[in-house]
């Protein structure tokens, strides 16, 4: 199982060298590993179908709790054959809508990891490799939105795609490590298990962050802008991305955790809510799209938010028509975008209203189109119309909430019915139109994925028992939580879903009939792409950027003085501040005791820093600033330390040496800063030198009885064999010390004689 | 330094200091164990008496008298400071262990040879080799 | 005089401070070594002052005479002024440098590099 | 007796020296510039290894016993940093090899690498207060000797700032280094760790403690105290910069970790409160930066404040599995960081500009050079598999845990806001075409490229991002090494027995 999730990844490393070495062939020879995996998947249909749940455990990284678990039951499944089913096609499919295209062998590379992604989405048992799997679809799925990326608008749009996702990624992650706390595990069947699940105390931030996740990523509103953008792709992506996978990885972790989160009122409510509105604006800015992927790219926004809606209203009934809904429209979906890409293909355009009159030179294109497009409207005798028919009837039945989900379902599905003939009629139907390139069919690599896809959505429509045995029912009891008892028929019997169908598709073929006019109302809506949500995130990633200029001109603006400043408010700040209050702010002021020649010693030295800082002459600062020093090297000398002044000296004589051959190559010193600034500074410093003074007083207050130097005074002579303890210290005790000296001496003068010699080296250029 | 008397002056001076200086920063170097004194100080004391050298003359002829180019002499002590401390090593004791070796020399008495002493040495040979080092390329540059 | 000293070396790191605050490199530069100094001295003075007792082994003796100042902060702070040398002797010639290049003193001219 | 202990300190100390005896020749200091680093590389993972079976390792130098001498300590957080400083310095000496110019080796740009990388070694595995100092400061006057090869204006300016508040935070180091003294009489860390609890005024060691935390965090580039940081990373030849980006700042943080889990954890509800909100701070304001600037270097350069945040916020936590986190991202953002340098560098080399408005193209020309790239940016941006993302997860979930939800969506928006910058230097660089006003420049640069050295760059970058990838897919491993270091930091106790003996 681990290696059947793995082997995409395995073959993207491959892929480039594959479709290089197989030239023309390579769609259909790399198409071999989803075919295999797809009897892989359906091999393990009967065992779940008997046995129910299986848990295959592989160990990870224990430590943080993450395994590469599978769970193996009927929603998985239903989603994994449905990526390695549709996934074939695509990969024959991508052959030929791709053919020779220089980034083919990447574009196979990407797709491959994206599929293994996807399949690690839906089988892992750990919510942390769920999530790994989760933010791999992310990453890649922007690879391949991008994938005409030297055109800014591909860019953009992969950009959004990505940012919306890893967004709601992020929010996800936290609410799967609040879940795993609330059940008490990693790993989801045990979570599921879980009965405290819903008493856990921030019940409802995690599930808002989860939702967080599953909405963008399912493009619920607000978030669904990104979808109908990412568009951008070449087809076989669209395809792929919108019938079987990525989108469905919202809608798969919602219906994952039904059992275990769902069924609140808040579930219901966000769930409830936001799908249906997902569902009315998908179809509502469907019947506007002229283009040919962006009606199939918001009837998907349609979809999922129907699934979302039916998720959440929770009964058996929703949940029966959810599964039923995800697998009619992932066959209807992935078929219908893959004639879309083969109409664009061979006409060159994508625009609905240049097409016209196609029927005689691409008849496959044309039946198959019908075929899908039939099961897109919820018409009999096709699969979707099992899933309408359920769905009506589940909205009917929706707790608190039936009439809003019931009226919107069946507002949307008057725009689908329009929009599904208009796809389907439209480019075959009337004159023959003038196209960018001479239209004949498309080869078969790029047919025979619609022709079998469509074809199963009428067999299944036919014969509903077998997807209501082997896929929908197993997927039933998973997201149920147990298993339900039903068939799925296209009869039901005159009841008020069947009355809502007609109404439906009568009210569709009107607005169908009407297009044109519809078309032209909606042009004038104008309002729609100004204020949309799109126009939110844009604000929100200009509003970004400006934040970011600011804030960084704020503080990074290149001024010496406010680093300076910062850095030494935020040192005075934090550490006279814990000084105030964890001492009570005492330092005691000792006893003043001196001799003569120590207070004429530190006056000079204070008179030499105060005038250094204030002078402008540069003579007069080097002057003072080796008063000092020499003053400071005095006070050593008199406090028992004759080695320190020494080297306080001859360290002060270079100083000065150092300075004044340097320094007079200088300008003389202006006054550049203001009154105000000057006062400014002087509080500052003084601060600082304040808080150095309460410091060092505190420190004088408190007695040190043992002290490590006063072993080494008794070491000094008797072990290490010198009298000179300073110097003792410096070559034995701390020799690792002066070690570290020496370098910084050395160090030092290499770094002035690079500086030194570069310098020479440019005067010679 | 401007007029010719004046360097004359300095010249002659630095021609008898530099090799007292050099002798007194050895002095300075070898009783610094137990005298106030030691590498750092001495390793100053010999730059300064080269800088007297090479203002009263040029950083040409200074470092003709040098022998050994500073940096040079910069790895070279960086290397013996590091090497006395490793040796210890070699006899299975840690790192930087002081290692005593009196040595009777005729007319000195008892001489204490030790590792810390060649750490000294490797402190005076950097700080000497620095200071010249960074002085010289000052004095080239200006030239 | 531990006392006077605490604000001897108060008025050291305000001096330093404010010196760096001021916009010509050269005073920047300036004030780096005061605040070394200012540093060492601190160093050197909360761990007590000793007047007279420098800590050297007479002849003959074991100890030094009559107690001892702390050598440890000596060679602590020895090591300090060494390294602050080093340190200062590379500011220096770095700013040096830095108006060669930049032909301007004012720090508020510099900023190319920020913004 | 431990000497491997030592060996991680003079190995770089040799190196550095011979590499001054023999400067006259290129050649020479080249062959010591890899035989010295990989040596250093064998020598830290044998110390790791002997760490990790053995415990904790002492070495007293100068066979002076603690706390009287200086100690070198090995626990496994030092010897872990240890390893990765050593991994930085041989990756960057081979890529050195075909990037840095031969002027800049002409003024000691090898034996200035060398004894950066002994400074940083030492500061990781020094056991004493006052020699930490010293290590901070040879790696720093080496970082500074590094920062202005090539005497560029913009290396200058940027130099100057990086001097000064570097120097700055080195004074306000060596004053509470002091201060310590002052109050215990001691310099030994295990030996600080026993006395600084029986100080009797516990004020002044908790105001020593905050004047640490200032000085290591202007070290680390924490807010609100980074600004030499974007102010110089990006001024010096690349090499430099990787180096920098991986280590120097590392020093910081480490020092951070060492002193608020072994010394300052008397109060540590009112120390780390603090470190918490410099660490939301930092995340905020670095990435911000990020996404403002548009030259990659500079990209990065902030980006390393953004990161310093989550270390801190490990540490700030204070929990075991947070400790844990900190740990683990330490590890992986030095490798992400310089190695996203690195392929920074290449870029250049094919592009002759570090501008994104100037560049484009390389996805088509050279998709190897992509995927290196995608490795180490996403995973700084904590995307799964790779590493970023375990060490994200951990500190994430030590904040649920702890229930502090501000810095946890803190946390959580800027990993966003890193991609958004990450992806920016891709769809710039990489996916956007050539720009033709700049085209010439590129096709210039391209020429000059050879094959040799092109390999001698990719062989680190690659490597770098092979580390990447295995401490993502391999986390076990790492994370029980992290979970030990982890532990050992929690525990002061084993490190004082270690260095102190048995009855302390």
């Amino acid at each position: 199982m681990l290696l059947a999730v793995l082997s995409g990844f395995i073959l993207a490393a491959l892929a480039p060298w594959l479709t290089r070495s197989l030239q023309d062939k390579a769609g259909w020879v790399l198409a071999l590993l989803p075919a295999g995996l797809f009897v892989y998947f359906l091999s393990w249909v009967p065992v779940v179908v008997a046995e129910g749940a299986q848990v295959v455990a592989y160990p990870w990284i224990p430590g943080l709790d993450i395994s590469l678990t599978m769970l193996v039951d009927g929603l998985s499944l239903l989603f994994a054959l449905l990526i390695s089913g549709i996934g074939t096609f695509i990969i024959i499919y991508a052959g030929g809508y791709l053919h020779g295209h220089e980034y083919l062998p990447r574009f196979y590379a990407i797709m491959f990891s994206f599929m293994a992604a996807m399949l690690g989405v839906v089988l892992s048992n750990n919510l942390i490799t769920l999530f790994v799997f989760w933010e791999l679809t992310s990453i890649t799925s922007y690879l391949l939105i991008g994938f005409h990326h030297e055109e800014k608008e591909s860019r953009w749009y992969a950009l959004q795609g990505l940012i919306v996702t890893v967004g709601g990624g992020l929010a996800l992650l936290a609410g799967l490590i609040m879940l795993a706390l609330a059940g008490g595990s990693f790993e989801l069947h045990e979570i599921l298990a879980s009965e405290e699940l819903r008493d856990y105390g921030f019940y409802a931030g995690m599930v808002i962050l989860i939702l967080l996740g599953t909405f963008t990523k399912s493009a619920q509103v607000p978030f669904h802008f990104w979808l109908p953008n990412a568009m951008a792709a070449p087809t076989p992506v669209s395809a792929f991305l919108h019938s079987a996978t990525m989108v469905k990885a919202g809608v798969y972790l919602m219906a994952r955790l039904n059992p275990g989160i769902g069924g609140t009122e808040l579930w219901l409510y966000a769930l409830g809510i936001f799908g249906a509105l997902t569902m009315f604006t998908g179809s509502f800015m469907a019947l506007r799209s002229t283009g040919l992927k962006a009606v199939l790219a918001y009837t998907t926004v349609m979809a999922l938010g129907t699934l979302t809606m039916l998720i959440g209203i929770g009964t058996e009934q929703a949940i029966i028509a959810a599964m039923t809904f995800l697998l009619a429209h992932a066959l209807y979906k992935a078929a219908l975008f893959m004639l879309a890409g083969a109409l664009d293909h061979e006409t060159g355009t994508k625009d609905i209203t240049r097409l016209g009159g196609l029927r005689q030179l691409m008849p496959i294109t044309f039946i198959t189109a019908c075929v899908a497009a039939l099961s897109l409207a919820g018409l009999p005798p096709l699969f979707g119309f099992i899933a309408k028919e359920l769905m009506f009837e589940a909205t009917l039945q929706a707790p608190l909430i039936s009439t809003f989900t019931t009226v919107l379902a069946v507002v949307s599905a008057i725009m689908i019915v329009a929009m599904a003939a208009v796809f389907s009629l439209r480019p075959f139907l009337g004159p023959l139109k003038e196209t960018p390139k001479k239209p004949h069919e498309a080869p078969l690599s790029m047919l025979i994925g619609p022709v079998v896809l469509a074809g199963l959505s009428l067999v299944f429509g036919l014969a509903g028992f077998l997807p209501a045995t082997a896929l929908v029912g197993p997927a039933v009891a998973a997201v149920h939580g147990a298993p339900l008892d039903f068939d799925l028929y296209l009869w039901h019997g005159i009841n008020l879903p069947l009355m809502l169908s007609v109404l439906a598709v009568v009210a569709g073929l009107l607005l169908f009939w009407q297009w044109d006019r519809v078309l032209a109302v909606y042009r004038r809506m104008t309002f729609i792409d100004r204020f949309g949500p799109e126009r939110g995130y844009e604000k929100l990633m200009d509003g970004l950027v400006w934040l970011a200029a600011w804030q960084t001109r704020l503080l990074q603006n290149g001024y010496m003085r406010n680093y300076l400043l910062t850095i030494v408010l935020t040192t005075v700040g934090l550490t006279g501040w814990t000084f105030f209050v964890h001492t009570g702010s005492s330092a005691p002021l000792g006893t003043i005791e001196f001799a003569v020649h120590e207070i004429v010693v530190a006056g000079l030295v204070v008179l030499g820093a105060i005038v250094a800082s204030v002078t402008s002459s540069r003579l007069g600062a080097v002057a003072t600033l080796g008063m000092v020093g020499f003053g400071i090297a005095l006070l050593y000398v008199f406090f028992s330390a004759p080695d320190l002044g020494t080297t306080q000296i001859m360290v002060e004589t270079l100083t000065v040496i150092l300075l004044v051959l340097v320094l007079f190559r200088l300008p003389a010193f202006q006054n550049l800063s203001s009154a105000a600034a000057r006062l400014r500074d002087a509080v500052v410093a003084l601060s600082l030198g304040g808080l150095m003074t309460l410091l060092i007083l505190a420190v004088n207050a408190v007695e040190v009885t043992d002290r490590i130097s006063d072993q080494l005074v008794a070491w000094s002579y008797p072990e290490a064999h010198g009298r000179n303890i300073v110097n003792v210290i410096l070559v034995d005790f701390r020799a690792l010390d002066t070690l570290g000296e020496i370098f910084v001496v050395g160090l030092a003068a290499i770094g002035v004689y690079a500086m030194i010699r570069l310098r020479a080296e440019d005067r010679k250029k | 330094m401007s007029t010719a008397m004046g360097s004359l002056i300095l010249r002659t001076a630095a021609r008898f200091l530099l090799p007292l200086l050099l002798l007194f920063s050895v002095f300075v170097l070898l009783r610094g164990h137990d005298e106030p004194g030691g590498g750092f100080i001495a390793g100053l004391v010999g730059a300064v008496g080269f800088a007297l050298y090479m203002f009263a003359f040029d950083a040409a002829r200074t470092k003709t008298l040098l022998v050994i180019p500073p940096v040079v002499m910069v790895g070279v002590g960086l290397f013996a400071a590091t090497a006395s401390g490793i040796l210890p090593v070699f006899v299975n004791l840690p790192f930087f262990t002081a290692l005593w070796w009196p040595v009777e020399l005729p007319g000195f008495g008892e001489v204490k040879f030790s590792t810390p002493l060649i750490f000294d040495i490797g402190v005076y040979l950097v700080v000497l080799g620095s200071v010249m080092k960074i002085v010289l390329a000052l004095a080239e540059a200006e030239e | 005089m531990q006392t006077i000293m605490a604000f001897l070396i108060g008025a050291l790191f305000a001096a330093s401070i404010y010196m760096m605050l001021r916009r010509s490199i050269v005073k920047l530069v300036i004030g780096l070594i005061l605040l070394s100094n200012a540093a060492n001295l601190l160093i050197f003075t909360v761990s007590g002052l000793t007047r007279g007792l420098p800590p050297l082994i007479p002849e003959g003796a074991a100890l030094p005479e009559g107690g001892w100042a702390d050598p440890l902060p000596q060679a602590l702070v020895l090591t300090a002024i060494v390294i602050g040398f080093g340190v200062l002797a590379f500011a220096v010639v770095l700013i040096h440098r830095a108006y060669e290049v930049i032909n301007e003193d004012d720090l508020d001219k510099m900023r190319s590099t920020d913004t | 007796m431990s000497p491997e202990v030592a060996l991680p300190v003079i190995i770089p100390f040799i190196a550095g020296a011979l590499s001054l005896i023999f400067y006259k020749s290129h050649a020479a200091q080249r062959w010591i510039g890899v035989i010295g680093t990989g040596a250093l590389l064998l020598a830290s993972i044998v110390l790791l290894y002997n760490t990790y079976t053995q415990g904790i390792l002492v070495m007293a130098m100068g066979n002076w016993p603690a706390p009287f001498g200086i100690v070198l300590v090995s626990d496994l957080l030092g010897a872990i940093m240890t390893v990765l400083a050593a991994i930085m310095g041989f990756g960057v000496a081979l890529y050195s090899l075909p990037t840095i110019s031969r002027d800049h080796e002409a003024f000691g740009y090898y034996p200035l690498t060398h004894l950066l990388l002994a400074g940083v070694c030492g500061a990781f595995l020094t056991g004493d207060v006052f020699n930490l100092y010293v290590w901070v400061e040879v790696l720093l006057v080496a970082s500074f000797a590094l920062l202005i090869l090539g005497g560029e204006r913009a290396q200058m300016e940027g130099a100057i700032k990086y001097v000064a508040l570097n120097l700055l935070s080195s004074i306000l180091l060596l004053v509470a280094v002091g201060l310590t003294y002052g109050l215990t009489g001691t310099l030994n860390m295990a030996d600080l760790a026993v006395k600084l609890p029986q100080v009797e005024d516990q004020g002044m060691v908790t105001v020593v403690g905050m004047l640490y935390m200032v000085s290591f965090a202007i070290k680390a580039g924490a807010f609100p105290l980074f600004f030499w940081l974007p102010a110089s990373y990006h001024t010096p030849p690349v090499a430099v910069s990787a180096l920098f980006a991986g280590l120097l700042t590392k020093v910081g943080v480490y020092a951070l970790f060492r002193f608020f889990t072994l010394l300052f954890n008397q109060d540590v509800d009112y120390t780390h409160e603090i470190l918490l909100w410099m660490a939301g701070f930092s995340m905020i304001t670095g990435v911000l930066g990020a996404a403002y600037h548009y030259e990659i270097r500079r990209i990065l350069s902030f980006h390393i404040v953004s990161q310093i945040g989550y270390m801190i916020m490990g540490l700030a936590l204070f929990t075991p599995l947070a400790i844990v986190g900190g740990v683990f991202y330490i590890m992986h953002h030095i490798i992400v960081k310089a190695n996203l340098f690195l392929v920074a560098g290449a870029v250049y080399f094919m592009r002759g500009s570090y501008e994104l408005k100037e560049i484009g193209g390389l996805w088509r020309t050279r998709p190897w050079l992509g995927l290196l790239f995608l490795i180490p940016a996403l995973s700084l941006a904590g995307l799964p598999p790779l590493s970023g993302f375990f060490g994200k997860y951990i500190i994430i979930r030590a904040g649920v845990e702890a229930e502090s939800w501000g810095i946890v969506a803190v946390a959580l928006v800027v990993g966003l806001l890193t991609l958004y910058s990450m992806i920016k230097i891709w769809a710039e660089a990489f996916w956007k075409a050539q720009p033709e006003e700049h085209a010439d420049r590129a096709a210039a640069f391209e020429k000059r490229l050879n094959d040799h050295s092109l390999m001698l760059m990719v062989i680190p970058i690659l490597s770098l991002a092979a580390i990447t990838v295995f401490i993502g897919l391999g986390a076990q491993p790492i994370y029980e090494l992290a979970d030990a270091a982890a532990e050992q930091l929690l525990d002061p106790s084993h490190y004082i027995r270690a260095v102190l003996g048995e009855a302390p």
